[in-house]
């Protein structure tokens, strides 16, 4: 191994350059282009950052059980059904703290609070500590499909959280708004712009999830390869110890 | 004559560290077959992965006409491993220790009293914990709930080692009318002395290979 | 001394073992099913954060003494603040409920639109000491209701009830 | 079919008397976590005599006393299979997984609805509660069906960290968001029972109903995923 390895290939190279694109028009967006609320004024631009970090989460926690029920259910036991579930994990982990962080700084400047035990509220910070359970299972130690098996159990019961967390604005009186766009039998409640932005953060978010995800499963790949190289060189370690 | 184990080019891994090298067995049904080399050479790991335990890295094996690779778990009802450890609960008295393996299996509560007369803990010793039993005792009760197995394929970690000369001769007798009933043995030692009287045949395991082999 | 291998269980039933256990996954599907159906019809009540106005010393858990969270809208001009009191209306379905707050509610708390407060009902005014704004799921544009809505009672008109 | 039933049967109970017969001889039950929960319960009576408040807090005090306790129920229960290597063996003589995960879940639960007991006495002693006959009715169907929940999902998630390095801390990182509806369910349910701070009883059937869905679904996950979680 003398060659620099990098995570990057040209088709990534162009994904992170429309990443970049997309999250700096975002920016623009957000912060400037689009509208004042009538009742929270500028406070509402924090729901361009909150909605699509909860999205890209639920996004990256339904790809860690996919990725772990084929895991589970393939004969051929592939890892690397298993490091995209876990790297998928771990960007989801990163999302849900940011939006749990820009939905409390903004429900300070709308509730009057910075937290509130409400269905909504609890259940996402559950949501949040399971995934950080899931991680650590993840470092547990022992061999790779030991790994695997442990952890695609846990990502396919933690998976069943996210339907309570997204739908308790509907079960229950929540002081947390009910969705706006998402809401399976509601208009569109956002005035034009306003959803546009939205709708663009949605887009350049899960373009980013996409970019961190590919590199994270290579550099998991490397990870789990040098493992297996080393391997390679200690088994001729260990033959060389007959006959001394 | 009908193949119990068949190794070829397997490698184990221990947490990174490759215990069997690319190893190479072949084990007939009603052989004693001995393995024996220095520390680490990598015996128990060759018991341990016969036993379905440890995962194949690399390489082909089957036990029992059992795939390793993919239904490892499948071979261990027929199997009886005595490893290092001894699998006892220490809070529980011998006899309870032998009637919970006993049970594990459907054994009669005949089979459990025979099998610990024959390892010479029933008595005094049937009614204590086995905390406060000595090693070699220990390894007595350990014994007897590998016996009430009546397993197809014995698989033995240093058998011998902490048992005094009558336990070694009345293990040895065991094994030996196991063999003639229809199973087939494999024991790791180091002490060679005494198992190469018993065993049908010797193998050298050394840096996770099998290094030489005599008749 | 018997040393025979036991005989173990014939090749059918290993490979009944090999095949997948079904059982437990429908008992999962369906205990999760009756799941959502325990947590949607019969939980709701428990779990929500507030009570209605109208819902106070009516529905099961806004009753008596105890500690409540009533939700309303606050009704229009009803807003009186003196030496550090403030005292509102809330409004919910056409019953409205007098609110005594110490202090400055925070957030973006004003007239005609839903908050909570936390507090219980003394002498038929609800005695609170928080105030939480519950902001609703819809987004207005602020130039554009400078045209539609320049008078406060349109905003309150587009208020849900 | 009717062979492997059997020998879950068998295997269930043998490990289910195993593990009993190892509490009543080492009284680690007894002479440890029954103290252990009993501080929780003092220090938190300490900390918070208050008028009122108390009483209010009872039920949640002794369910998160249990799940505290049951931390430590769920260590021992996994530590003495990995003392000398016996989960090892029992893995190796292919012993029926499902056995194992039903023997160990009812031993806990054994040993968990023991303990809710005394706690349930302690609470009325130092707490001042007093219950209706229809909620002591409540309280025991809410501590059964809990604890049937709690001893499945201790188990599984027992068996998923052991023989590993650093399962003291990791158990209960995974257990205790894991039991959250337990604890949330039966405090509920035992308020209603208590009629804490003006609950009625009628309010902790549905909240007996959601732990019975609990107990459903890890007993099922359970009865799936033992086998897997503690293979090598």
């Amino acid at each position: 191994m003398t060659t620099t390895q990098s995570t990057a290939t040209p088709t990534t190279q162009k994904l992170g350059i429309a990443t970049a694109t997309a999250v700096i028009f975002l920016v623009l967006s957000g912060l400037i282009f689009s509208a004042e609320d009538v009742v929270q004024g500028s406070t509402v631009r924090m729901m361009y950052v909150h909605v699509p970090s909860i999205w890209v989460a639920y996004l990256a926690f339904g790809l860690t059980a996919l990725c772990s029920a084929v895991y589970v259910s393939n004969r051929s036991r592939s890892l690397i059904w298993d490091r995209f579930a876990g790297a998928s994990a771990e960007i989801g982990v990163l999302f849900v703290a940011i939006s749990l962080v820009t939905g409390s700084l903004w429900g300070r400047l709308t509730w009057g609070t910075f937290w509130v035990w409400d269905a909504r509220l609890t259940s996402t910070a559950f949501l949040f500590i399971t995934y950080i359970g899931y991680l650590a299972v993840r470092r547990l130690g022992g061999t790779f499909s030991q790994r695997a098996r442990r952890s695609a159990i846990m990502a396919l019961l933690a998976v069943l959280e996210i339907p309570l967390v997204h739908f308790s604005v509907n079960l229950w009186r929540t002081l947390h708004q009910k969705a706006s766009i998402a809401d399976p039998n509601a208009k569109v409640q956002l005035d034009g712009f306003m959803l546009f932005t939205l709708f663009w953060g949605l887009i350049s978010f899960s373009m980013l999830f996409a970019w961190l995800l590919i590199h994270r499963q290579r550099l998991m790949a490397l990870e789990d390869a040098v493992q297996d190289q080393g391997l390679d060189r200690a088994i001729q370690e260990r033959r060389t110890e007959a006959g001394r | 004559m009908e193949t119990v184990v068949e190794l070829s080019g397997v490698v184990a891994v221990l947490s990174n560290f490759p215990a069997l090298a690319g190893i190479d067995l072949v084990v007939h049904r009603g052989e004693i077959v001995l393995l024996h080399g220095p520390n680490g050479a990598g015996k128990t790991s060759v018991l341990r992965v016969c036993a379905g335990l440890l995962p194949i890295e690399r390489g082909e094996g089957s036990v029992m006409g059992v795939n390793l690779r993919t239904h490892r778990e499948s071979v261990r009802e027929q199997v009886g491993l005595l490893g290092h450890s001894n699998g006892l609960y220490l809070e529980l008295t011998v006899t309870q220790n032998v009637s919970f393996w006993a049970s594990t299996v459907g054994a009669t509560a005949q089979e459990v009293a025979l099998a610990m007369q024959r390892m010479k803990i029933d008595g005094r010793l049937a009614h204590v914990k086995a905390s406060q039993l000595s090693a070699g005792q220990r390894r007595r009760c350990a014994l007897a709930s590998l016996i009430v197995r009546r397993a197809s394929l014995w698989l033995l970690d240093e058998p011998h080692a902490g048992l005094d000369t009558a336990g070694q001769d009345e293990l040895d007798a065991i094994l030996q009318s196991a063999v003639s009933s229809g199973a087939t043995v494999v024991l790791a030692s180091h002490e060679t002395q005494r198992s190469r009287l018993l065993a049908t045949r010797v193998i050298k395991v050394d840096g996770g290979l099998i290094s030489g082999s005599e008749s | 001394m018997d040393l025979t291998p036991r005989p173990i269980a014939d090749a059918e039933s290993r490979a009944q073992k090999q095949r997948r256990r079904w059982a437990p996954m429908i008992i999962v599907a369906l205990a999760l099913v009756a799941g959502g159906v325990v947590v949607s019809q019969f939980l709701t009540s428990a779990i929500d954060y507030y009570c209605n106005v109208d819902e106070v010393g009516v529905r099961d858990g806004c009753v008596g003494q105890r500690r409540i969270r009533v939700q309303g809208i606050v009704v229009e001009n009803s807003l009186k603040q003196t030496s550090g009191v403030s005292e509102f209306s809330l409004v919910f379905n056409d019953k409205t409920l007098r609110v005594r707050y110490q202090g400055d509610p925070g957030g973006v708390f004003q007239e005609c639109i839903p908050v909570v407060a936390h507090g219980r009902v003394v002498d038929g005014v609800f005695d609170s000491d928080r105030i939480e704004v519950k902001h609703t799921n819809q987004y207005v544009e602020k130039n554009k209701t400078r045209f539609e809505a320049t008078k406060e009672t349109a905003a309150c008109s587009q208020l849900p009830g | 079919m009717t062979s492997r039933m059997q020998t879950v049967r068998r295997v269930s109970l043998a490990v289910v008397r195993k593990d009993l017969r190892i509490e009543w001889s080492s009284k680690v039950l007894l002479n440890q976590v029954a103290p252990f929960s009993l501080v929780i319960m003092i220090m938190f009576a300490f900390a918070l005599d208050n008028e009122g408040i108390l009483q209010r807090v009872a039920p949640g005090l002794v369910w998160l006393a249990t799940l505290f306790s049951m931390l430590v129920i769920v260590q021992r229960s996994f530590a003495v299979e990995t003392a000398d290597g016996a989960l090892d063996a029992l893995r190796v003589a292919g012993t029926e997984p499902l056995g194992i995960f039903i023997g160990k879940s009812l031993a806990l639960m054994v040993q968990l609805l023991a303990l809710e007991l005394m706690l349930l006495a302690i609470a009325l002693v130092l707490y001042a509660v007093e219950p209706t006959a229809m909620g002591y009715a409540e309280t025991f169907a809410t501590m059964l069906i809990a604890t049937i929940g709690l001893g499945f999902v201790g188990t599984l998630y027992g068996g998923l960290g052991a023989g590993a390095r650093g399962r003291e801390t990791l158990l209960p990182l995974l257990l205790l968001p894991a039991v959250a509806p337990v604890l949330i369910g039966a405090t509920r349910a035992t308020e209603a029972a208590f009629g804490s701070g003006g609950a009625q009883s009628s309010e902790g059937w549905p909240w007996i109903g959601l732990l019975a869905v609990f107990a459903g679904v890890f007993g099922a996950v359970g009865a799936l995923a033992f086998g897997p979680m503690i293979e090598e």
